[in-house]
């Protein structure tokens, strides 16, 4: 599979592919997509990355700890449910804030976001890990 | 002190110093036994307290509240019956633990010993005083715990684990049962209180009515036999006796065998009166004396023969106790009650003559022994006085309440009539010729004749003080209750069998009391006995060969064969059940549901399938559908695994074409990407595993499987076209929430997001959970193949 | 007042939270020791605090992310404020024993991130007030136990091919009933338009009042007794059980037996008894038979087993069959009983297995046969593990026996004397195959003579000592004084049988 | 409202998921898990409660007026929340099913990914895929 094609291919496209999945990150709340979708997105990207120039080679460069990515992710899911407590809300009840911003408008602010975010993460992490895992061992 | 209290530290007063006896023996040392001796000495003396009252007719009685939502409260209940019992066992605990300060050597693990001995004897003297049955039966396993920790007392001698696991098996087995039958009698009466029952007649009488009355009394009787050792369940107590000789004379001969003739004793008002009475009690009593009895001759333990001796001692009393008929309830109450006062006295003391015996022979074999009255008179005196007294000799205890049996047993088949009228006293006299042959022996075989240096130690003497005063203190007890009854009868005869009877009784038992046919009937006992021990060791050698010939006919083989043939039964039932591989629990999780499914089916069912059905869709849609069928089919047909996994991702995708056109945009791009990504994982696992293994499908495997699978089918296919019948009417679907309010509320026009991260948010922190647990599992998986190597 | 509100999301959330924090911060295994049981010992005392506050002010409802009945609610009634204070417990004790158990290598690598949302997915599956949550929740802790039980420990004498194989079997039964439940929830939405447990059950109640029940609910019912009966090892669905649990190091033993297959229990309790009291006509005598006969081939298994984990884990068989029984019994009384035997086996058996894994170790073996004479090196182990055997065998004064005693009073109560005469002589059975095993460990003669110098080296550690010693003391309080269990177990039944305060609570609440 | 054919696919997936399931190739298993997996995932989306034509996201266009549905319970004067209001169209599908079916989906991946693996590291313990020789554990 990793012919000079797949590696040319790859390298074009997982840039690409990984704005996408960030845009259907954030777009996912009003549109089609979503952490989930993002992340899994972001995982394929990767994986093809892996595919291509083979585990080795991606980890000589850099040797991701996709586990610390699903670990930050999931702590930052609850830490935004906990959030809400400091407010004297429940867990997990979601905020809303408008805010202006020079350039960008008028911005809406979500906690739901931040939690998506959280989604984004882990999945990226845990599929990642696992086709890490997968790959790797001999 | 109101005599409730003087009870109720009584029965503590044992366990709290069992409690604080290991810190006691670090000031006391090798001294410990006299803290323990002291303790029991404290207990008989909260329990005499009570006989004065007693004896005037006035019960203790009182209660603590414990446990009010079962209704059980801690109650103790102390009549003349309760006051006799508490007086042997503690009386007889002093005794005990006084004459094991000498028995056990310093080396021994004092500690343990006498704490459990006083667990023990606060468990016994819980059981006797209790009221509610419930705490009865705690305190009746208690002591068979306690038992079976003592007889186990040298742990790692295998015929002690023996002992120990026989005499658990069976007792606790047979508690298991009574209190089932405890139970039964609660439904019946409504109340776990005996006291209330003995006190309330019309509740009696219900019993007494009830269907469930022979249940009641055969599972309560289960139990007492255990635990006395009668019928079947007495081959544990010979094996018991591979406790120090102290414990078995506190335990298997005094006190804890008695548990269960006390419990006969205890509901003897609320059964008794009738024939199932007569025929289990007495029945049992008397097969259990003449079986016992005989089977003593071939014992050569000195030990053995004592076992056997008190196994068909207490089935005297068993048999006194049945004696009844609806006019007499309580024939034999009062002689039993006497007889099983008589033998505590004369049989610890026996027990503890064997155990200096022992001691001083170092061996326990009777035909090794011989002629030792001359190295130790004492001991050979007190021991004669009490074999003699079991025998029924005059003027010892023994011979006042064997008379009282044959008395009572002459009355019992007079009552009857019939052949009965001869056969009750005639097993009543061979049972004692049996008695008498066996306690000669003892007397015989140990002290008298010659002495078999041979096999005995050269300097053989009388034991220290410590261990002859208990036994000397009991055969003196011995001669005097025989000499002067009146004592004894008065104080405690008469309130324990007015306990047992519910109204006054007054006894007259005195040493001659006319040449009566009760007489003529001892004496012929004592001429038979003579007569029978002279063919004493014909008779044993005889039941040697039989038991040789027919090891098959004994309950220990039964016994043995189905402990030690149970392992290999279950475990090869368990292989049947659990033969290994996944397939046959994957059939049965399968054939539950489908077999669960149909029983609604069957039973409330109007129609199976609703009339409605709808086939009215675009070509395309069915095109969809069909492709997805053919693709799951091809999952099944192609063997390659790369062919069968590009199936099944075809048949992912195929399904997400399926959720763009149910309107599910989030859905169908979730999909694909995740296919495309679960198909790379499938893709690098299978390159990894080639493919040796080749399934051969059988015709019937097929067809099984076919079977099984279409079922499977059809059940869902039932399911769901009822279930997308729309929402019950006047329901509606809460989704309107989400529709009505994801906008003004959750600020998200993508409902599924919304839903997601808002509304059910909980849910995906669930779900990104289990993505990290398969991060994690999968990290650990990998990692394990280090620790395998 | 206001934060005793929020403590049923905490019991949830905080362990998940360090389940992050330790997988961002593994391999300082020292620290993480302490830290965790510090936050197990906070849990604990949280779940008494709920437990106490749902006793005095009735049922607190949590609505997560307040949406109502239409978003997700976590509902903490006696029964599950209860179960939650169980687990809580006995995972406070796994995790002080597992500390020193664990080896080194697992407790550096994910032994506390997976143990910290085992705990969560137990609390989120007792406190969940919806049903497709508790679908997620079982995920949790199916994949939690996954990974759990590939780790070892010291006593843990299991071949890594045979934890492997038993976990296939685990994973592969588990997909199964995990499909069958989903199709289950998927069909009950399908029909009254809701997720959430108490407004199913209103919506049902009201339709059977109105004789329009349609009849497939009664199919749901059914095969959520097949989900169920899964989580709780009911015959026939428990072939799983003996290869699982005896391959997990002994401290997730421990939570597998004592309370992952409790929530089968539970699920029963909590959806069955809320939701289809409708279909109790069928359900109570299907559960009664099969538990029966769990009850006997648990038993009758168990007498002929050498492994010492295979041993005990066919008696979790068995006695699991003796809580359904009484959850099959259905009484007010019966249920009583069956709670009062779930705490009861929930923490005598567990004791039990931090016992044998302490016992293990020391023997080196995991024969039985092997084993014996114990009692001189490893005194302390004989004591723990007879009281678990007690209690387990049912013999005073533990609480094992008031277990039984409540349970065959129920039943004898209830007219069900067949049954309770078979319960009664497999009770007999455990009795046998338990103090036989005590027997030949810890009394008779070593068998192993070359190795009585490592039996001298192998001891339990202090925080093995305290976490037995612990267990141990509460089986004794159990046995000695019920009383506070019975009246919550039977407070308890009540709710379960007249779920009116229970719905009263969830729905009575405005929607913003 | 109801759908035969999708019903009658949706079952078929079901049997011939069980049928593989059955199998002794344990690749082939969890193949047969994977199909059960998405019939049950069809399954979800298909018990939708309402049909409405649109998928469920709102534009700009359908910012309306509040519908006059009841969301509270009233139990003592017998409302069960949602109550609706005569005449109330609803254009979407159910979104719930669908959010429902994405947390399945993903659940169901993860577990399957951690199978694979777990299958692969069997056949190293093993060294077999048939299903019926990995009895080790029996008895």
């Amino acid at each position: 599979m990793t012919t000079l094609i797949t590696k040319t291919v790859s390298k074009a496209c997982v840039p690409i592919i990984i704005l996408f999945s960030v845009s259907l990150l954030f777009a996912g709340h009003d549109l089609p997509g979503g952490g989930f979708i993002g992340g899994v997105m972001f995982a394929s990207a990767i994986s093809l990355l892996y595919v291509a120039f083979g585990l080795k080679y991606i980890d000589s460069i850099y040797s991701y700890q996709w586990d610390k990515w699903f670990g930050a992710g999931l702590l930052l899911a609850s830490l935004t449910g906990f959030g809400a407590m400091l407010f004297g809300y429940n867990f997990l009840r979601s905020l809303y804030m408008l805010v202006s911003l020079p350039l960008l408008g008028d911005v809406k602010l979500l906690s739901t976001t931040l939690f998506d975010i959280g989604v984004y993460l882990v999945v990226i992490g845990s599929l990642l890990y696992v086709f890490k895992g997968t790959g790797e061992d001999e | 002190m109101d005599l409730f209290t003087a009870i109720t530290l009584a029965v503590f007063l044992p366990f709290i110093m069992a409690g604080i006896l290991p810190a006691a023996e670090k000031v006391l040392k090798n001294r410990i036994g006299w803290y323990a001796t002291a303790t029991a000495f404290l207990s008989l003396l909260l329990v005499a307290l009570a006989v004065p009252s007693v004896v005037n007719g006035e019960n203790v009685q009182g209660s603590v509240a414990w446990l009010p939502s079962l209704g059980i409260e801690m109650s103790f209940y102390g009549d003349g019956l309760s006051i006799m019992f508490g007086l042997i066992v503690s009386g007889i605990g002093i005794l005990i633990m006084a004459y094991s300060n000498e028995y056990m050597s310093k080396r021994e693990d004092l500690s343990r010993y006498y704490r459990q001995l006083l667990m023990f004897m606060g468990s016994m003297l819980g059981m006797v005083f209790s009221s509610n049955i419930i705490q009865l039966f705690i305190f009746w396993e208690l002591t068979s715990i306690t038992s079976f920790m003592l007889i186990g007392y040298w742990r790692n001698r295998p015929m002690s684990v023996y002992g120990a696991t026989k005499s658990l098996l069976i007792t606790a087995s047979g508690g298991i049962f009574m209190l089932a039958g405890f139970l039964v009698l609660n439904i019946i009466t409504g109340t776990f209180d005996i006291a209330t029952v003995l006190q309330n007649e019309s509740m009696i009488e219900t019993i007494k009515g009830h269907e469930f009355f022979l249940f009641a009394l055969v599972l309560i009787l289960i139990g007492a036999a255990a635990k006395s050792a009668q019928g079947p369940f007495y081959i544990w107590l010979p094996n018991a006796m591979e406790a120090p000789t102290p414990v078995s004379a506190f335990l298997h001969s005094a006190t804890m065998v008695k548990a269960g003739i006390y419990l006969v004793a205890r509901i003897h008002p609320i059964f008794s009166g009738t024939d199932a009475w007569f025929i289990l009690v007495s029945g049992l009593g008397i097969i259990t004396m003449l079986a016992a009895g005989f089977l003593a001759f071939r014992q050569t333990d000195i030990k053995g023969i004592l076992a056997y001796s008190t196994i068909s001692q207490l089935a005297y009393m068993m048999a006194m106790y049945g004696y009844t008929t609806y006019q007499y309830p309580g024939i034999g109450v009062a002689a039993a009650t006497f007889h099983l006062l008589n033998h505590a006295t004369f049989k610890a003391c026996l027990f503890l003559v064997a155990g200096i015996v022992a001691h001083e022979t170092a061996t326990r074999d009777i035909t090794k022994m011989g002629g030792l009255r001359k190295d130790m008179p004492v001991t050979f005196i007190i021991g004669s006085i009490a074999a003699l007294a079991m025998a029924g000799v005059p003027p010892l205890n023994g011979f006042l309440s064997k008379e009282m049996f044959y008395e009572s047993s002459l009355e019992m088949g007079h009552l009857l009539g019939g052949p009965l009228e001869y056969l009750i006293p005639a097993a009543a006299v061979l049972g004692g010729v049996f008695t008498f042959a066996y306690s000669i022996r003892f007397i015989d075989g140990i002290f008298l004749g010659k002495r078999r240096s041979e096999h005995l130690p050269k300097h053989m003497h009388e034991p220290s003080l410590i261990m002859l005063v208990p036994p000397a203190f009991l055969a003196v007890l011995v001669i005097l209750i025989g000499l002067f009854p009146s004592v004894a009868v008065h104080y405690i005869i008469e309130p324990a069998a007015a306990g047992i009877l519910l109204q006054e009784v007054h006894l007259h038992v005195s040493l001659w009391h006319g040449f009566t046919t009760a007489l003529m009937m001892t004496i012929i006992t004592f001429i038979a006995g003579i007569a029978l021990y002279t063919k004493y060791d014909t008779i044993a050698a005889w039941q040697d060969r039989m038991n040789a010939r027919y090891p098959w006919f004994s309950i220990n083989y039964a016994y043995d064969r189905i402990v030690n043939g149970a392992p290999g039964k279950s475990a090869a039932f368990a292989a049947v059940m659990q033969p290994g591989p996944v397939k046959p629990y994957l059939v049965a999780l399968l054939l539950l549901f489908l077999v669960l499914g149909a029983i609604p089916a069957m039973l409330v069912a109007t129609t199976l399938v609703p009339a409605d059905l709808n086939f009215n869709v675009p070509p395309y849609e069915g095109i969809l559908l069909g492709l997805i069928v053919l693709a799951a089919l091809g999952t099944a047909i192609l063997r390659k695994y790369l062919h069968a996994v590009i199936a099944v991702s075809a048949v992912g995708y195929l399904i997400s074409l399926v959720f763009i056109y149910l309107q599910a945009p989030d859905l169908a791009m979730t999909q694909i990407l995740v296919e495309t990504l679960f198909t790379i994982i499938f893709l690098l696992v299978i390159l990894k595993i080639p493919q040796t293994f080749r399934e051969n499908l059988t015709r019937s495997v097929l067809a099984r499987d076919l079977l099984i699978s279409s079922a499977v089918g059809i059940t869902v296919l039932v399911l769901l076209l009822n279930a997308t019948q729309g929402i019950a009417s006047p329901f509606e679907s809460i989704s309107y929430y989400f529709i009505e309010n994801s906008v003004p509320l959750a600020r998200g026009h993508n409902m599924v997001n919304v839903i997601l991260v808002d509304f059910r948010g909980y849910d995906t922190l669930g779900e990104i959970v289990v993505l990290c647990l398969a991060g994690l599992g999968v990290y650990n998986l990998i990692k394990s193949r280090s620790d395998s190597k | 007042m206001d934060t005793m509100q929020q403590v049923p999301m905490i019991l949830i959330a905080l362990p998940i939270i360090f389940a992050a924090i330790t997988v961002l911060f593994r391999s300082k295994s020292g620290l993480q020791k302490a830290l965790n049981i510090g936050v197990f010992a906070i849990l604990f005392v949280m779940s008494l605090s709920l437990l106490f506050h749902v006793w005095n002010n009735g049922i607190l409802v949590y609505e997560v992310g307040e949406w109502g009945k239409y978003g997700i609610l976590l509902v903490a009634d006696l029964l599950g404020a209860g179960m939650v204070v169980l687990s809580s417990l006995i995972s406070l004790m796994a995790m002080i024993y597992a500390t020193d158990y664990m080896d080194r290598k697992a407790l550096d690598a994910t032994f506390f991130p997976l143990f910290n949302l085992m705990a969560a997915g137990l609390n989120g599956i007792f406190l969940t007030g919806d049903i497709f949550n508790m679908f997620v929740f079982f995920e949790v802790l199916v994949l939690s136990s996954c990974g759990l039980i590939v780790l070892t420990g010291r006593g843990d004498h299991t071949k890594m091919a045979d934890k492997l194989e038993a976990i296939f079997k685990y994973l592969i039964l588990n997909m199964v009933s995990i499909i069958l439940m989903l199709v289950a929830i998927a069909s009950l939405y399908a029909t009254v338009g809701t997720l959430n447990m108490a407004d199913i059950a209103v919506k049902i109640a009201y339709l059977a009042e109105t004789g329009t029940l349609p009849w497939h609910i009664h199919v749901i019912a059914m095969m959520l007794i097949v989900v169920f009966g899964y989580k709780a090892a009911l015959f026939p669905l428990h072939f799983w059980l003996a290869d699982v649990h005896p391959s997990a190091p002994a401290p997730i033993h421990a939570m597998l037996s004592g309370m992952v297959i409790k929530v089968g229990v539970y699920g029963i309790l909590r959806v069955h008894y809320l939701i289809f009291q409708e279909s109790m006509f069928m359900l109570q005598p299907v559960l009664i038979l099969l538990s029966l006969v769990t009850i006997a081939v648990g038993a009758t298994s168990a007498v002929g087993q050498y492994d010492l984990k295979r041993l005990l884990a066919y008696s979790s068989v068995s006695q699991i069959g003796y809580v359904l029984l009484g959850v099959g019994m259905g009484t007010a009384y019966a249920l009583t009983a069956a709670m009062v035997y779930l705490v009861n086996h929930a923490i005598a058996k567990s004791m039990l297995f931090l016992a044998t894994g302490e016992t293990l170790y020391h023997a080196g073996t995991k024969d039985i046969r092997k084993m014996g004479g114990f009692v001189q090196s490893a005194p302390f182990l004989s004591v723990i593990f007879l009281i678990g055997a007690m209690s387990i065998a049912g013999l005073p004064p533990t609480g094992g026996f008031f277990a039984k005693l409540v349970l065959f009073d129920a039943g004898l109560g209830a007219e069900y004397y067949i049954p309770i005469g078979i319960a009664l002589v497999f009770a007999i059975f455990t009795l046998f195959y338990l103090f036989r095993t005590w027997l030949s460990i810890f009394w008779g003669e070593v068998k192993e003579h070359d190795k009585e110098d490592t039996y001298k080296s192998r001891n339990p550690t202090i925080a093995i000592k305290i976490s037995l010693a612990l267990l141990a003391c509460v089986v004794i309080f159990l046995g000695v004084y019920p009383e506070p269990l019975i009246v919550l177990s039977s407070t308890i039944a009540e709710q379960l049988l007249d779920p009116q305060p229970y719905i009263a609570a969830v729905l009575e609440r405005s929607v913003r | 409202m109801n759908n035969t054919l999708l019903s009658v696919c949706i079952a078929l997936l079901f049997a011939i998921g069980t049928f593989m399931i059955l199998r002794r190739d344990m690749i082939k298993v969890v193949i047969g898990i994977t199909v059960l997996s998405h019939a049950t995932n069809l399954l979800i989306v298909s018990t939708g409660a309402f049909l409405g034509g649109r998928a469920p996201i709102i534009t700009s266009d359908d910012a309306g007026s509040p519908s006059g549905i009841i969301f509270t319970d009233d139990l003592a004067s017998g409302i069960l929340a949602p109550v609706i209001p005569e005449g109330t169209e609803m254009v979407f599908v159910d979104p719930l099913v669908q959010a429902l079916t994405l947390t399945a989906i993903v659940i169901s991946l993860a577990i399957t990914a951690f199978l694979l693996i777990l299958c692969y590291r069997i056949y190293q313990e093993h060294g077999t895929t048939d299903v019926s020789e990995i009895r080790r554990l029996k008895g």
